[in-house]
């Protein structure tokens, strides 16, 4: 059984399911600023010709939340609260992404890695995957998808 | 070169609207023909006078806004769909006040309207099940900002409450509001409420809408000529502005911009009027989700940044304050169906600068400010004044 | 007092589009950011030239402009998203010489694009099956027509099919076109595609398509400066209406308005332009169904009523002729996606009065006129020059 | 089992299955103009207020084409063809609606009457059906729907 992005081109899976999956940047060779997601023109100097480049796996909790309503994507995992963060990593991006873990289980400033939650199966059976951060070190909630 | 329009000599004609609501029986096409219709008969006007129209909606449908628009009569006028996220309907009034002041028509309509209740997941305001930007509520989106200010700032829950209990209240008062409350609501009744996003509860986000407002703008002295002895109100300035990029910039997922977007589109605005926010005498922004507010009421001008909570431990902002916001409830109580929404808070604008908002009546109204933020990300303001402000 | 709009020191900075075709590989902010870097290109700018933008899309999705936009750079300029079913492209072009017209903007951008292989049924351009114009396809509503003129006048199918064959083969001249015939076409062929509603062969009704296309308008100093020794062309004027009422008229259903709506519109543009019919030298219009060409030969003013079929018996409207039509295809051939087709007709028209069309130049090209009619109902005349038309 | 309209708002259904539907239209008291469907502003004079009118249930075809695909509404009444007409109807309004017969039963000029054709069944298991015109006089297409 595959997994498939919930949306293509904005992270990578790896085949090994161990392995953390890679989010998709574009880093401007004229200024040096690095974006997600993929984009072609640099957004800060106008410069048309990025380079792909692979983003960190780990980053920094800028702000977070936890929503107490099922939906969208959770609806689909089954799940009654979820929480939501704003991520920085170390090359510059803020990545807003769901959380894996409990609502006492995060703080700002705290550093999360990331990893894949199954949203849903698709008609062929594959696993609908998005990209989730967990809090750094924390293997308890799992390294792949749909534990 | 971004720079807002400054207008000249465009006067409001007419103004009406439907009060909000989750109005699931009525066709969206009357509910934008009863809205015209009162804005027409505030103006003393038939479809004939209109020049152009412009209509704002952002739910799915080719053609809504020219069907809409059939139903005032068939004269032929040039009529154009204008969306623009949740900043729709203030878009809508920038384009005709824009068109009278540049004079591309001495008389255009602004409609707008919208039926949440209509909307399917994935065609309207939400992203799809299959899009990256799904697993977010636009209310989680706001919550992580009120999340970083807390932490920032030391701001509370219950100073959020507070405004939202304020713009309740103010709901109250309002006739054409979708939520009034029948007592007065305490800070304490609002944190009470179901959490949706933390520290959010769902009386500190915006209801699901259905509604329809609409304004008509035209040349001074055909208001003036038509409209003898009533109180003239006057379009005068707007800045409309996208983002610009910034360090830390999100891309994905529910965005409505840097918050700079606010402080640069406010003061294009306030230069294009050659105003400032001392002039201002009542406004009216996006409080969709109640932390907004506070944000701008330091990112419009009202007081410095980090000093929001301080306007709201004043109750500045609220009925006999300094600056009061949202009066007619705001986005929070009066609605938020989408496309109608700016042109409802212009409703609200010009009937304080009439002097005729009953009950919620700020003295001596003469400058009105509306603001509001778009998802994608867009920010508008715009600025109106009756004769009573300084030249 | 509907009236045209008349463009002063106007000039075309840029051009761009993507081939139209069935691109379901391709997402759609690519497409749009495709042609707008070729326009961008084309106007030797980058995003930080442009004041505003006015974006035209017809399929579901609030943001989709916006978005699109962030793809040329983040500098924080005003972005609308306009839409006016099938005339979406030219009221976005409208809008933009406009802007640079009333000095609301140096620099304006038209960006148009669609996906007809993304829509879903009901919530873009056709009715859901639980409305009452569900029935109805559109390709019937123009066959109504077709049907009507062939009782009234005599017009037969092969003079439909000719003109068809026309647009087929100058689509093979032009490499934007979705449709590129290997053979010459011929109206035996075209009259023996597959039925879809009598008269009207798949051959003589425009494909579904995906697509986009950008154009890029300036103050005629700017473009002076920054591109010299280039043949200028201006934007002249505009004219938009929608439905006035007649007698038999119909309102449930596929409409775009009574046929007297684009001789009225043609009539409004051409006043604001100082210009007639006589002065254009090349014309494209609304041939998603090929009848409707034959029409506007007619409604446009270019022979007199009953006259059309003797136009397509000289061959006045293709290679060499008096006045040709559709020079890239047209919607039949070049393509229809929605938005972006009407500024692809303003790509072609321009690439003919710069000389540079390649293969299907018309010589000594002036005067260039863009129409296109939108379901519910709108219709656009539009005219652009260059240097060489009469002052 | 009940019949329903496609939409509601645009024609009448009687309760005797063997009576014909009537189109509703609005009547200018000041200008005396019909119009199909209903509206409350005058869209000739624009008088506001109009008076409710039943259209007549049958009119002369001003045009009419024959539909070689199967589509939307008639999709649901898994026919390969179809005719399609406007019709003009004595108070005034041209109405759009599909026929009722085979591609030689029509001529311009024609009378036509009304009556309903049956879509499909909705999931209450009602008869979703909208209005349809056959030549006049002719009950060899059913004077109901679903013949
Ligand atoms: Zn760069
Ligand atoms: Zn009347």
């Amino acid at each position: 059984m595959a997994r498939v992005p919930i949306e293509e081109g904005f992270f990578r899976i790896p085949d090994d399911p161990a392995a953390q999956p890679r989010l998709l940047g574009s880093r401007c060779p004229a200024c040096g600023e690095v974006f997600f997601p993929r984009r072609l023109v640099c957004a800060k100097c106008l410069h048309e010709g990025t380079e792909d480049t692979e983003l960190s796996t780990s980053g920094t909790i800028y702000t977070w939340t936890y929503c107490h309503v099922p939906m969208f994507g959770k609806k689909d995992a089954d799940v009654s609260g979820y929480g939501v963060a704003q991520i920085d990593l170390p090359e510059g991006p803020r990545v807003q992404s769901i959380l894996s873990g409990a609502r006492d289980d995060f703080a700002i400033g705290m550093q999360v890695e990331i990893d894949l939650e199954t949203l849903r199966h698709d008609a062929d059976g594959n696993e609908v995957v998005i990209y989730r951060f967990r809090p750094a070190g924390d293997a308890a909630h799992g390294a792949g998808a749909g534990s | 070169m971004t720079r807002g329009l400054r207008f000249d000599g465009v006067a409001v004609a007419g103004i009406g609207m439907v009060r909000f609501g989750m109005l699931q029986e009525t066709p969206i096409a009357h509910l934008a023909r009863d809205a015209g219709l009162l804005a027409l008969h505030d103006a003393g006007m038939t479809l004939a006078d209109i020049d152009e129209a412009f209509v704002g909606y952002i739910q799915p449908g080719s053609m809504l806004g020219i069907k809409a628009m059939k139903e005032f009569g068939l004269t032929g006028l040039p009529v154009t769909h204008i969306e623009n996220a949740s900043a729709t309907g203030l878009v809508a009034f920038r384009d005709a006040a824009w068109a009278v002041s540049s004079g591309r028509a001495d008389v255009a309509m602004a409609l707008g309207f919208d039926k949440f209740t209509d909307m399917t997941r994935g065609g309207g305001r939400g992203a799809g099940r299959d899009q990256i930007d799904a697993p977010i509520l636009p209310a989680a989106y706001f919550a992580l900002w009120a999340q970083r200010r807390m932490h920032e700032r030391g701001t509370t829950a219950e100073q959020f409450a507070t405004i939202a209990a304020k713009n309740w209240n103010y709901g109250a008062t309002c006739p054409t509001a979708h939520r009034r409350s029948d007592h007065v609501v305490t800070a304490e009744e609002v944190l009470a409420a179901r959490m949706v996003a933390e520290p959010l509860t769902t009386m500190m986000c915006c209801p699901p809408d259905d509604g329809a407002a609409c304004v008509i703008l035209a040349r001074e002295d055909l208001v003036r000529e038509r409209q003898p002895g009533r109180p003239l109100v006057r379009a005068l300035a707007s800045a409309l502005t996208s983002e610009t990029y910034t360090p830390g910039h999100t891309f994905v997922g529910p965005v409505v911009g840097p918050s700079a977007m606010t402080r640069a589109t406010a003061e294009q605005c306030y230069e294009a009027a050659g105003l400032g926010p001392e002039d201002v005498s009542v406004a009216y922004c996006h409080d969709a989700f109640v932390n907004e507010e506070l944000e701008y009421y330091e990112l419009l001008g009202f007081c410095a940044e980090g000093e929001g909570e301080k306007l709201v431990a004043e109750g500045a902002t609220g009925p006999g304050g300094s600056i009061p916001f949202n009066t007619d409830g705001g986005l929070l109580a009066r609605g938020h169906p989408g496309g109608p929404t700016g042109l409802a808070m212009i409703h609200e604008a010009v009937l304080q600068l009439r002097g005729e908002a009953e009950g919620r009546q700020v003295e001596n109204a003469r400058v009105a400010l509306a603001h509001l933020v778009g998802g994608g990300s867009v920010a508008t303001v715009n600025l109106l004044g009756n004769e009573g402000r300084a030249p």
